[in-house]
């Protein structure tokens, strides 16, 4: 089990490191930007950018953390499924309550 | 072999008799459904909104009813030709056809795409109240409609009078649960919320009295909340408002009518209930919590049903309809807010004196 | 034969058990089929109490102005009516041919998780009995009410009965919430239906598991048997639907018990959130509820007509296809709630495609008996059963789509002719077919095909007369959930015909179940093939053995026990195999004396302890006020965790499995002994 | 059977060479999405509703003490991943030092949540009770360090048998890939909850 045909691509401890630093530069830059939101109004292009960033934050931790990347395509599937469907159901459901509306 | 032969007695006795007892019960269902007087049926619309619905039910009614035939006469006709029989040939092994499954998906689509045409009309001609539509609030209790006519300062409880050939739009809310305000002749359902607003168009082409129930379920006495809409002439309509309008009467000095006024007063039913006898008299009584609210009786005598509508029962007067309820509402009623007082006979009489004035 | 592997553990807080029969062998069973038949067993008693309640209600409305029951207790019985059913028959008997059917239907001889499975299944049935201690320990019907205000009850009307929850299987808020269900009566609900559905939840990914990573060699996904493809998708459908229901039903546990405000409208909660998160858990839960017998019918039909199903690829897509269109129409439910019209048209569309794949399955099952050598044996006659009666609910069901249509129709009697349409018509239908059908694969026996018979054309008979009027009711007017109806209301004689239809069925149900006691010990043997059947799973001899096959079998084609007794002329018409009789008597020897050792699942007692420790938690949140409450809390928790240790601690394979494992690698097979 | 043998290599890639426990973790996880999904999505429709008694969690956040501890359960995954890795490189005294270093920082989290809450009842006079965007924030976050408990359990008994054994074994190796897949996802959770919930909110227009 431990000698998964995957287990070749991991990345080093040194990348893992890497991979923690970029994530921390990223949550500074998250924090910086609702700073900078509070003290003067982005006009709502704060909410794209938090974002983006956090599902970048999502990716990254997924894909290598949790090795995704690196495994077997029936995992990834699993995980997509999930996570797609959860955004669209609940997507609907905001939808339907108008906290989110479309096209405005 | 008891077994053998009560089979062989039963078998075909259930078989046949099933088959032929279904078909009469259909037979006697289509008759019936005419014959029966059913005031809360959806067959009989008796105005605009209810009548758009009733065309688009029978539209796919027919549709549905000729697939029902197709299908299950299919299924029979396959089950008897193809039944197990002395000498029958091993049957050809066929895995499936590509041709038969990609008819067999558009043929029903595009059905389904013809249904779907008034259905998407009628959700959006049917929803928003129209601009000339008379407004009428409609607020669920448990168990009771409470109505309330902002444009004529009225309010009124389980009678919802209307003129004919006018629309009305009900703006409904809920004091309590959820409840689903419903007159089948009129149009179809829509919830009663708490803390928010529905609303639900109602028009009626001709005078008469319609059924309504609560469709929501609302607790112990879901199935004792009903409704009842009197559609009227214009004309009758201006009167009856005019009438709502009015301050209630006083009682005649020493009548039982008074002395029912001051059992109504001491036994604290002014805690909920409001008679409004005008500026110049007591006796009145605006609360201010909405929970508290029972129906404001200011003109209760000129309903013919209280109490959710449930009350007279068939063949019963109104007096003493209003004697059952007033001696134990909660056996009426299960859960009801209006507590058993333990009246005596006098008091009972003596308020149905004084209601009896409420005209 | 089976070889019992001497178990010298080193680090348990318990020996593990050794029993093979008798009482302790079924409470620490880990063995899939075991845990089906208990399954099985607790469901039909669930089935018989649900009925019950079925009955009160048909007695109490077959008069008008009936008073045979109070308002409190017929709100009671129908709720507990719907919960029962739903989560306490028609879903754990599906889990019940799926736990004994899955692994033999795809070559394996148990579930991923032999122990996660016998988990599920205590947890289901602690969860019952705690959903229905409600009897015992709940306050009888306590009247709606406020904070301070209460509505006012007759004494004579506070029973026994009463007192179960009662605010319906949907739990509609704020109805059911902390204000207008006082008492604890639907905090048991709450709480019983969470447990069950955290035993779902296991069972599904346990299922999932199974069907991905443990199929026979051979046995490529389009190669499963229709009833195992069903099990997955319905594996799916719960997977990612109980979550919802999970957190909606927290927040009413939180409502009711430690004063959130979710539903709390007086405090800006919204009460149509509870229904968009009930019904998209609710909506998928029908769909769990009929695919396993769309499964069970997909794999009798072909039997008795002698012929392969027809499409089988058409009917395991239409079936996937269901599944997913089943999460995106929840709101169906709710046209009457003031939601906007787009979404009301939107939803009314998208409920309209579901028909599509439904009708294409109907089809295909049309197209299987078609030019068949039809053999009317009972679960033959449960399956075309169903598919009549399916095609009437599919048809009324598309009525509902039409949104102008369902606010007539909605919270009327003709919803609850749909729904018994499908779901009897249709599950109960689907579910008695596969009991007829696999009763040997469980006793070695068949049930009497001269009762079947009776019990089918009784229920069948019963099950028209009792729910076909119902469509007339609605349309005329009767509204859902009412205890009474006035005399002048015109609804007494389709009731009357309602309530005699129910007693008929009744008869039905006590005819099966003389039939299922009777046969179990004087049923006629069946053999190793009593059917002429098509799948791997009769390839073993009945009953079952303890190991499921006593060697591995190989499939090389759908169907494929068929083709193994059977080849083609150049007509397309099937001729025995010269070779078949022989071929069947090798499988029952190899299924008698496996040629190599087998090991199997070592049964355990944590699965049951872990389970036991849940309802004492449930106990515990109801009643965390008082001091015996907070000490259940901590026992509950206490004896799921040391349960959960003593499981983490119980070594995952026996010593010499290790070797084995090696070894049987080779032949592709996952023996169960890796467990969670 | 040699004939069914030697075909069956030709099948063998029909399994999917996935260990049952690994693939039923993921299983379990996806549909964790739909969990989390359903509270976030009842936060996100009370937080922005006007007319609630006071205050709106978004009035009450203390965005750096939270920053902080969502970087401290952000590198917790760091040293995770840390700890996965070194038992692949047989380093049985790394996988214990990062073990612990996981918990520790799960721990810092869980702390953190706890002087946040008490903090936000006792000082922010928020509690569950307040109104439905106060539950429904309490609900959530809850639940979130329900799950980051859970983990923190699971990594300190992964990290007792490796002290009583002296080792983790080949079979504890995959428990402890198990438990590491579960601590991430907690952790992208919290990816989401910390700029959904606590980045983007705010209050209804009119309060505050």
């Amino acid at each position: 089990m431990a000698t998964h045909p995957g287990e070749h691509h991991h990345p080093t401890p040194l990348q893992y490191v890497k991979i923690a630093i970029l994530l921390a530069v990223l949550t500074i830059i998250e924090v910086a930007l609702f700073y900078v939101n509070e003290a003067a109004d982005m006009g709502g292009w704060d909410a794209p950018l938090l974002i983006i960033l956090a599902l970048f934050k999502f990716v990254i931790v997924v894909g290598w953390y949790m090795h995704l990347r690196f495994e077997d395509s029936t995992l990834s599937k699993f995980f997509t499924a999930g996570f797609i469907l959860a955004l669209i159901l609940y997507a609907i459901v905001l939808l339907a309550f108008g906290v989110i509306a479309l096209g405005s | 072999m008891i077994w053998r032969h009560l089979g062989r007695l039963i078998r075909p006795l259930i078989r046949w008799g099933s088959l032929v007892a279904l078909t009469v019960f259909s037979l006697a269902a289509c008759s019936l459904v005419e014959i029966e007087d059913a005031p809360l049926t959806t067959f009989e619309p008796a105005g605009p909104f209810a009548e758009r619905i009733d065309a688009v039910f029978w539209q796919v009614f027919w549709i549905a009813v000729v697939i029902f035939v197709v299908v299950e006469g299919g299924i029979l006709l396959i089950v008897l030709l193809f039944r197990d029989r002395e000498g029958r040939k091993e049957p050809r092994q066929i895995h499936g056809n590509n041709k038969l499954e990609i008819t067999w998906t558009i043929i029903p689509a595009l059905i389904l795409t013809v249904i779907a045409v008034p259905t998407i009309q009628g959700v959006f001609d049917l929803t928003e109240c129209g601009d000339d539509a008379m407004p009428v609030e409609i607020i669920g209790h448990q168990w009771w409609f409470e109505y309330r006519y902002p444009d004529h300062g009225i309010e009124s409880a389980s009678v919802l009078a209307m003129p004919i050939d006018q629309e009305v739009c009900a703006y409904m809310t809920s004091a309590d649960v959820l409840h689903n305000y419903w007159v089948p002749h009129l149009m179809g359902k829509r919830y009663l919320v708490p803390g928010q607003e529905t609303t639900l168009r109602l028009q009626a082409d001709d005078p008469a009295e319609y059924w309504g129930h609560c469709a929501e379920f609302c607790g112990l006495s879901h199935s004792l909340m009903r409704a009842r809409v009197v559609s009227m002439t214009q004309t009758d309509f201006d009167a009856w408002v005019a009438a709502q309008q009015q301050y209630a009467v006083p009682p005649a000095p020493e009548s039982p009518a008074e002395a029912g006024l001051k059992v109504f007063q001491e036994q604290g039913c002014t805690q909920c209930h409001t008679v409004d006898y005008g500026p110049d008299h007591q006796g009145t009584n605006l609360v201010a919590d909405e929970f508290f609210n029972g129906p404001n009786l200011t003109h209760f005598a000129s309903r013919n049903v209280f109490a959710g509508a449930i009350l007279p029962r068939e063949g019963q007067s109104w007096s003493d309809g209003l004697r059952e309820w007033l001696a134990n509402p909660p056996k009426v009623k299960p859960g009801s807010f209006m507590p058993n007082l333990d009246l005596t006979h006098q008091e009972i009489e003596d308020l149905v004196a004084w209601l009896d004035t409420l005209k | 034969m089976t070889a019992t592997a001497e178990r010298r553990p080193a680090t348990t807080i318990f020996r593990r058990p050794r029993s093979t029969t008798g009482f302790w062998a079924w409470i620490t069973t880990a063995d899939h089929k075991k845990i089906g038949i208990m399954y099985g067993y607790a469901s039909f008693v669930f089935f018989l109490v649900g009925g019950l309640e079925a009955l009160l209600l048909r007695i109490q409305l077959s008069s008008a102005d009936n008073t045979f029951l109070t308002a409190a207790e017929y709100n009671a019985a129908f709720t507990m009516h719907g919960t029962t059913m739903v989560f306490l028959f028609v879903m754990p008997i599906s889990a019940a041919f799926i736990n004994y059917l899955l692994p033999l239907m795809i070559g394996a001889r148990d579930v991923a998780f032999p122990r996660m499975n016998a988990l599920s299944w205590w947890i289901f049935l602690f969860a019952g009995i705690f959903l229905y201690s409600v009897l015992i320990f709940s306050d009888p019907a306590a009247p709606a009410g406020v904070e301070g205000v209460s509505g006012n009850l007759d004494p004579a009307d506070n029973t026994v009965l009463g007192g179960m929850p009662d605010g319906g299987w949907f739990g509609y808020q704020p109805n059911a919430g902390p204000f207008y269900s006082p008492g604890t009566a639907m905090d048991y609900w709450a709480l019983g239906v969470q447990f069950l559905g955290l035993a779902s939840l296991i069972s599904s990914v346990n299922f999932i598991v199974t069907i991905f990573n443990m199929r026979a060699l051979g046995m490529r996904l389009l190669r499963m048997p229709v009833f195992v493809w069903m099990s997955l998708v319905v594996a799916l459908l719960l997977l990612f639907s109980l979550p919802i229901i999970a957190i909606a039903l927290f927040m009413v546990t939180f409502d009711r018990q430690f004063g959130s405000l979710f539903f709390v409208a007086e405090a800006g909660g919204d009460p149509i959130l509870w229904q968009h998160l009930f019904w998209l858990f609710g909506h998928p839960e029908v769909y769990i509820l009929i695919l396993p017998a769309m499964g069970i019918v997909s794999e009798v039909l072909p039997v008795f007509s002698k012929k392969p199903l027809f499409g089988y690829a058409a009917v395991v897509f239409a079936g996937a296809a269901i599944a997913f269109l089943g999460f995106g129409v929840w709101a169906h439910h709710m046209f009457a709630s003031g939601i906007s019209p787009v979404a009301q048209a939107a939803f009314g569309l998208s409920t309209m495609t579901i028909a599509v794949p439904t009708g294409v399955k109907i089809f295909n099952w049309m197209g299987t008996m078609w030019g068949g050598r039809l053999k009317f044996t009972t679960p033959m006659l449960f399956a075309i059963g169903f598919v009549a009666m399916f095609v009437i609910g599919g048809l009324s069901g598309v009525t509902h789509a039409v949104v102008p249509s369902d606010w007539q129709q909605t919270d009327t009697y003709y919803i609850v002719a749909h729904f018994h349409y499908v779901l009897f018509g249709g599950s109960v239908f689907g579910i008695f077919a596969g009991l007829y059908y696999w009763f040997p694969k469980m006793t070695g026996r068949l049930l009497n095909e001269r009762l079947g018979k009776l019990n089918f054309w009784t229920m069948f008979t019963g099950f028209n007369l009792t729910f076909a009027p119902m469509h007339w009711l609605g349309l005329q007017g009767m509204v859902r959930r009412t205890a009474y109806y006035p005399p002048e209301a015109g609804f007494d004689f389709w009731n009357l015909v309602a309530t005699v239809g129910s007693f008929i069925i009744a008869a039905g149900v006590l005819i099966f179940m003389f039939n299922w006691w009777r046969s179990k010990k004087h049923g006629d043997p069946s053999g190793i093939d009593p059917w002429d059947a098509r799948t791997v799973e009769w390839t073993t001899p009945n009953p079952t053995p303890e190991y499921n096959f006593g060697v591995a079998p190989t499939v090389t084609s759908l169907d494929d026990f068929w083709y193994k007794k059977y080849e083609e002329d150049s007509e397309g018409r099937p001729v025995r195999r010269p070779e078949a009789e022989e071929t069947l008597t090798d499988m029952m020897e190899t299924g008698t004396n496996p040629p190599h050792p087998i090991h199997l699942p070592a049964p355990s007692y944590y699965p049951i302890l872990l389970a036991a420790g849940i309802p004492l938690v449930g106990w515990g949140i109801i009643y965390h006020t008082s001091l015996v409450g907070k000490l259940l809390i901590l026992i509950g928790v206490l004896v799921v965790a040391s349960a959960s240790f003593g499981w983490s601690m119980e070594p995952l394979e026996e010593p010499h499995d290790e070797h084995d494992h090696s070894e049987s690698s080779g032949d592709g097979y996952s023996l169960p002994e890796v467990d969670a | 059977m040699e004939a069914a043998a030697a075909m069956d290599h030709h099948d063998q890639h029909e399994s999917t060479g996935i260990d049952h426990r690994k693939l039923g973790m993921w299983v379990f996880l996806s549909s964790e999405f739909l969990f989390f999904g359903a509270l976030i999505t009842n936060y996100l429709l009370y937080q922005g509703q006007p007319g609630f008694a006071r205050p709106y969690p978004a009035e009450i956040y203390d965005i750096p003490f939270t920053s902080f501890s969502s970087f401290a359960l952000l590198m917790s995954s760091l040293t995770m991943v840390l700890a996965h890795n070194a038992l692949a490189r047989h380093d049985q005294h790394a996988t214990r030092t990062w073990l612990l270093a996981t918990a520790m920082l799960g721990s810092v989290f869980l702390g953190g949540q706890v002087f946040e809450f008490t903090e936000f009842v006792t000082v922010g006079g928020m509690k569950l009770t307040t109104n439905p965007a106060a539950s429904a924030f309490y609900l959530l976050t809850g639940f979130h360090g329900f799950h980051v408990l859970l983990g923190v359990l699971m990594l300190l008994t992964l990290y007792g048998i490796s002290r009583r054994q002296g080792e983790l074994s080949e079979a504890s190796g995959l428990n402890l890939e198990l438990v590491g897949l579960y601590w991430h996802f907690v952790d992208i959770i919290w990816i989401v909850i910390f700029t959904v919930v606590y980045l983007l909110a705010g209050v209804p227009a009119g309060v505050g």
